[in-house]
């Protein structure tokens, strides 16, 4: 069972770009959230936006429709955290009361929309082609100490585990007329449910530990991982963008 | 609610690892010690870790606002500490910016400090106190839970008013409009968490 | 006669991939129905759209006759009727203890607590599970927890109960107490197994789900040896035997003693 | 001829509740051995003991004639030889994807790289998951994640097996395919399971786990209908037909060719 929770994730691990090293892929997703991040709105974050829906929907062929999804929680707080930005208490401008807005204000509010909605583009680069494991592996190579590792790995895998118990009982909850039930009994039921995945949580954690002695686990969980061959074109390409965004920015400023 | 990627000007974003690492290097070192004390602990951290992710899954019935769910890092920081917590917070973060795309990577030191280490530290706290007083323990867990919840969402609200500070009124405008947007819509879902966490303590204690 | 509950040719799937496309099932009232395919063959999503937890994208799901809409007045009305127990009982447990458990849906249907708590000791007699009322759930055995999830349905007396594996993993005893025990429940049972021998022994109905398709009829499809081989099941063994050695299937042979009589010993 | 695994005359409990006493069992290399019981019998607590995981508290598992001391060393050691897969895949599979799972056991045992990647392939070609050797554990159906769980321990090559229900939730042809593979495997097998049919098609030997004791014995031992009773298994159906029909049950019938001959047609 596959939920609204893990779309990204379930996307990643269908990509094409699934197999590129993911050296390269933080590579370009980073330096364009750093480019969306430090170029102005126009022409920076718009060419970031692009760019990135481009090669989300392009060579990474992610539907239309779950860049979408995707893009409703950050872009809601985005309007959310603008809003205040943009008006002012006090001084000149358009408004009732104490409250004001103003051009400048509308303006930097705009520009942090911009920012943001270009940051998240480029971010969702790297996320809907790299599924969440394959970024933990690689932290290995920057020498974040193994343990760490292990229990980020670990956890990976028992939120699936956990997502589609927890998911599951909602759902029966509601076959049995959960959502009829009062607000009181409502909160009960809720308290119970999260108490009883907190103690399957604890019973999963207990077995899997059991299973993976039994498979010589002592201290290390270190499996196999696949080396991935280096794409110069890609960096080439992927670099090259970046600059060119840049460029751009300067060209115009 | 999380700061979402490219909100933050550069140099805080930078200001807000900075503040966070330190703890979060101290909470790993835990995590560390914790790992070779008993292999087991991996896996009980690693649970505690996918539960709180699962947590943003759950939602809270009859609240404000449609997408609520509890946060769960008071709990987590009465039961595993708050240095723990400020691990497990920064995995949870780190995972619900790649797969939900709540949050970003350069607002992640803002987010870690407010979520995964002001709120738990808070929490904590409150715990301690109380339980010094003769108060009965599911008073503890109430404002454990509740002033968690709330003082994340009121360090969220500074974070961004140091970024935006407003044009008439400064540091103190921004903070009242942040934290009107924020935090107190935030105060009955810091409730309703204090109050699940109470609900969740007679769960624990009745099994 | 005419159906209580029924699926009229829906198509189901989760993103691009469909599972059940144009499949069709009858249930008339007081029938029992053993529903049987490979894993992942649909089954479950079967069991989900009759429940209403599912929606079709195309076709629809008729109780009384009635048109099944999926909006929360009509799907409430539904889940009076029809219940659909999942296979693991870890799924639908969530209370502190058994008795707490059984009485959710009961509470949820709007009864005063007197009628609730005899409902919750009727489900939990039917289900012999009186012994376990105060017990926390997770200390339960698999088999006890699978039967407090059933208990847990039935309490709310519905119409038509949909059963998604319930004997799997059970000890032979186990199922042959909770066979007999839903035979006592008269109630509309529409049971999913990969177990043909059960099949045949318990249901007035067979229906086969395969290539996203449904075949219903007499358990005597169970001779139809294409569909069993494109349904990743055997042919139940009494009937296997009974065509080897030649003999008549009609009336079909369901246990063992059929068998031994056809055999003509 | 020598056993290559027992278990000689072990208790075992929790706390203080005792589930196996007194209870041995013999393993002898290359063997087929079905463990039957009913759930809750100790037939998991068993297999537990004898993969090392749990130590009894009187007697004493020994391999290859050797006392197993559950130390460190000496559980490593045995841990090379004998391998556990629990009913559950999801107790046992903790990789992301498949080929990283199924190498944890070859590099656990100190394998170079190289060699490990071809046990990998070896064992993924060996239970037919090839093709989902890149998959994602998480999204993997519940017949898959069992043959993968299987695959983990193939690829130690161990000298014993241990597989607890390995095919309880699979679907016939899933179950008949799964037994084709152990039976390709040339490993020493132990199978805990509830079916009594699959138990006398497929094993040379049989246990039977009731009252915390193991009695064990040729496959004729499923014609004890005392013993049968006392471990809520049934008679497999082979065998009641010849009984029943009064022919003669040696040798034992076992397919249902066995049973046609021996009913003579």
């Amino acid at each position: 069972m596959t939920s609204h929770d893990t779309t990204i994730d379930d996307a990643a691990w269908a990509s094409p770009w699934r197999r590129r090293r993911v050296g390269e892929k933080v590579l370009l997703s980073v330096s364009l959230v750093l480019t969306a991040l430090l170029t102005p709105p126009w022409p920076g974050c718009v060419l970031v936006a692009c760019l990135s829906v481009f090669l989300i929907l392009g060579p990474a062929r992610i539907r239309a429709s779950l860049l979408a999804t995707v893009m409703i929680a950050p872009v809601t707080f985005l309007i959310i955290g603008a809003l205040p930005v943009a008006i002012h208490l006090g001084g000149d401008g358009w408004g009732i009361g104490p409250v004001r807005i103003n051009a400048d204000g509308a303006t930097t509010a705009l520009g942090l929309i911009a920012h943001g909605i270009a940051g998240t583009l480029a971010l969702m680069v790297l996320a809907t082609t790299t599924p969440m494991v394959d970024v933990i592996t690689w932290l290995r190579a920057l020498r974040v100490p193994d343990p760490l590792l292990d229990i980020a790995s670990l956890t990976y895998r028992l939120l699936f585990v956990l997502l589609s118990t927890t998911l599951a009982v909602r759902q029966a909850q509601v076959a049995r007329l959960g959502d009829a039930a009062s607000w009181r009994r409502r909160w009960h039921a809720l308290a119970s449910t999260i108490g009883s995945i907190i103690l399957r949580s604890w019973q999963r954690a207990t077995n899997l530990q059991r299973g993976l002695e039994g498979r010589g686990y002592e201290e290390s969980l270190r499996t196999l991982s696949p080396r991935r061959a280096r794409s110069w074109p890609f960096i080439g390409v992927s670099l090259a963008s970046v600059a060119g965004v840049w460029a751009t920015c300067w060209v115009l400023a | 609610m999380h700061i979402a990627e490219g909100f933050l000007p550069p140099i805080q974003c930078a200001v807000w690892f900075a503040a966070s690492a330190p703890f979060v290097i101290h909470g790993a070192r835990a995590v560390i010690a914790k790992a070779k004390e008993s292999p087991e602990n991996k896996l009980l951290l690693a649970a505690a870790g996918a539960f709180t992710f699962v947590l943003s899954a759950i939602k809270l019935p009859s609240v404000t606002g449609s997408s609520s769910h509890p946060t769960g890092t008071g709990a987590g920081a009465i039961l595993f500490g708050p240095p723990v917590m400020a691990f497990l917070g920064t995995i949870v973060l780190l995972f619900q910016a790649l797969l939900l795309a709540h949050g970003g990577l350069t607002t992640l030191g803002a987010n870690v400090f407010s979520m995964a280490i002001a709120g738990p530290w808070a929490g904590y706290g409150i715990w301690k106190l109380i339980r010094r007083t003769s108060a009965p323990a599911w008073v503890g867990v109430f404002f454990a839970m509740a002033v968690a919840d709330l003082v994340t969402y009121c360090v969220t609200s500074v974070q961004l008013a140091i970024a935006f500070p407003d044009a008439a009124s400064g540091f103190a405008g921004a903070l009242t409009k942040f934290l009107t947007v924020f935090a107190v819509t935030q105060i009955p879902l810091a409730v309703a968490e204090g109050v699940l966490g109470v609900l969740l303590f007679g769960f624990f204690t009745r099994v | 006669m005419t159906a209580l509950l029924e699926a009229a040719a829906v198509t189901l799937g989760f993103h691009d991939h469909v599972v059940l496309r144009d499949a069709s099932l009858t249930i008339r009232r007081g029938s029992r129905i053993a529903l049987l395919g490979a894993n992942g063959s649909g089954k479950t999503t079967l069991l989900s759209a009759l429940s209403g937890a599912l929606e079709p994208s195309v076709g629809v799901v008729r109780f009384g006759g009635q048109d099944l809409r999926h909006d929360r007045r009509n799907l409430r009305e539904h889940r009076r009727h029809v219940q659909l127990v999942l296979q693991d009982p870890d799924d639908q447990l969530f209370s502190a203890d058994v008795t707490q458990d059984v009485s959710f849906g009961p509470l949820n249907l709007g009864l005063d607590e007197a009628t609730a708590w005899a409902r919750v000791e009727e489900a939990l007699n039917l289900l012999s599970v009186t012994h376990l009322a105060e017990r926390p759930t997770h200390q339960l055995s698999y088999g006890e927890r699978k039967r407090v999830a059933i208990a847990g349905a039935v309490a709310m007396r519905p119409e038509v109960l949909l059963l998604d594996e319930p004997t799997a993993g059970l000890d032979p005893v186990g199922v042959a107490e909770l066979m007999a025990t839903l035979a006592g429940l008269g109630t509309t049972v529409v049971l999913a197994t990969h177990d043909v021998d059960l099949a045949l022994s318990w249901a007035d109905e067979v229906a086969v789900v395969s290539d996203g398709g449904v075949r219903q009829g007499t358990p005597s499809l169970l001779l139809d040896a294409a569909l069993i081989r494109s349904a990743r099941l055997r042919m139940p063994w009494q009937l296997e035997l009974v065509t080897r050695l030649g003999l008549p299937v009609d009336p079909l042979p369901r246990t063992i003693d059929d068998v031994l009589t056809r055999i003509g010993r």
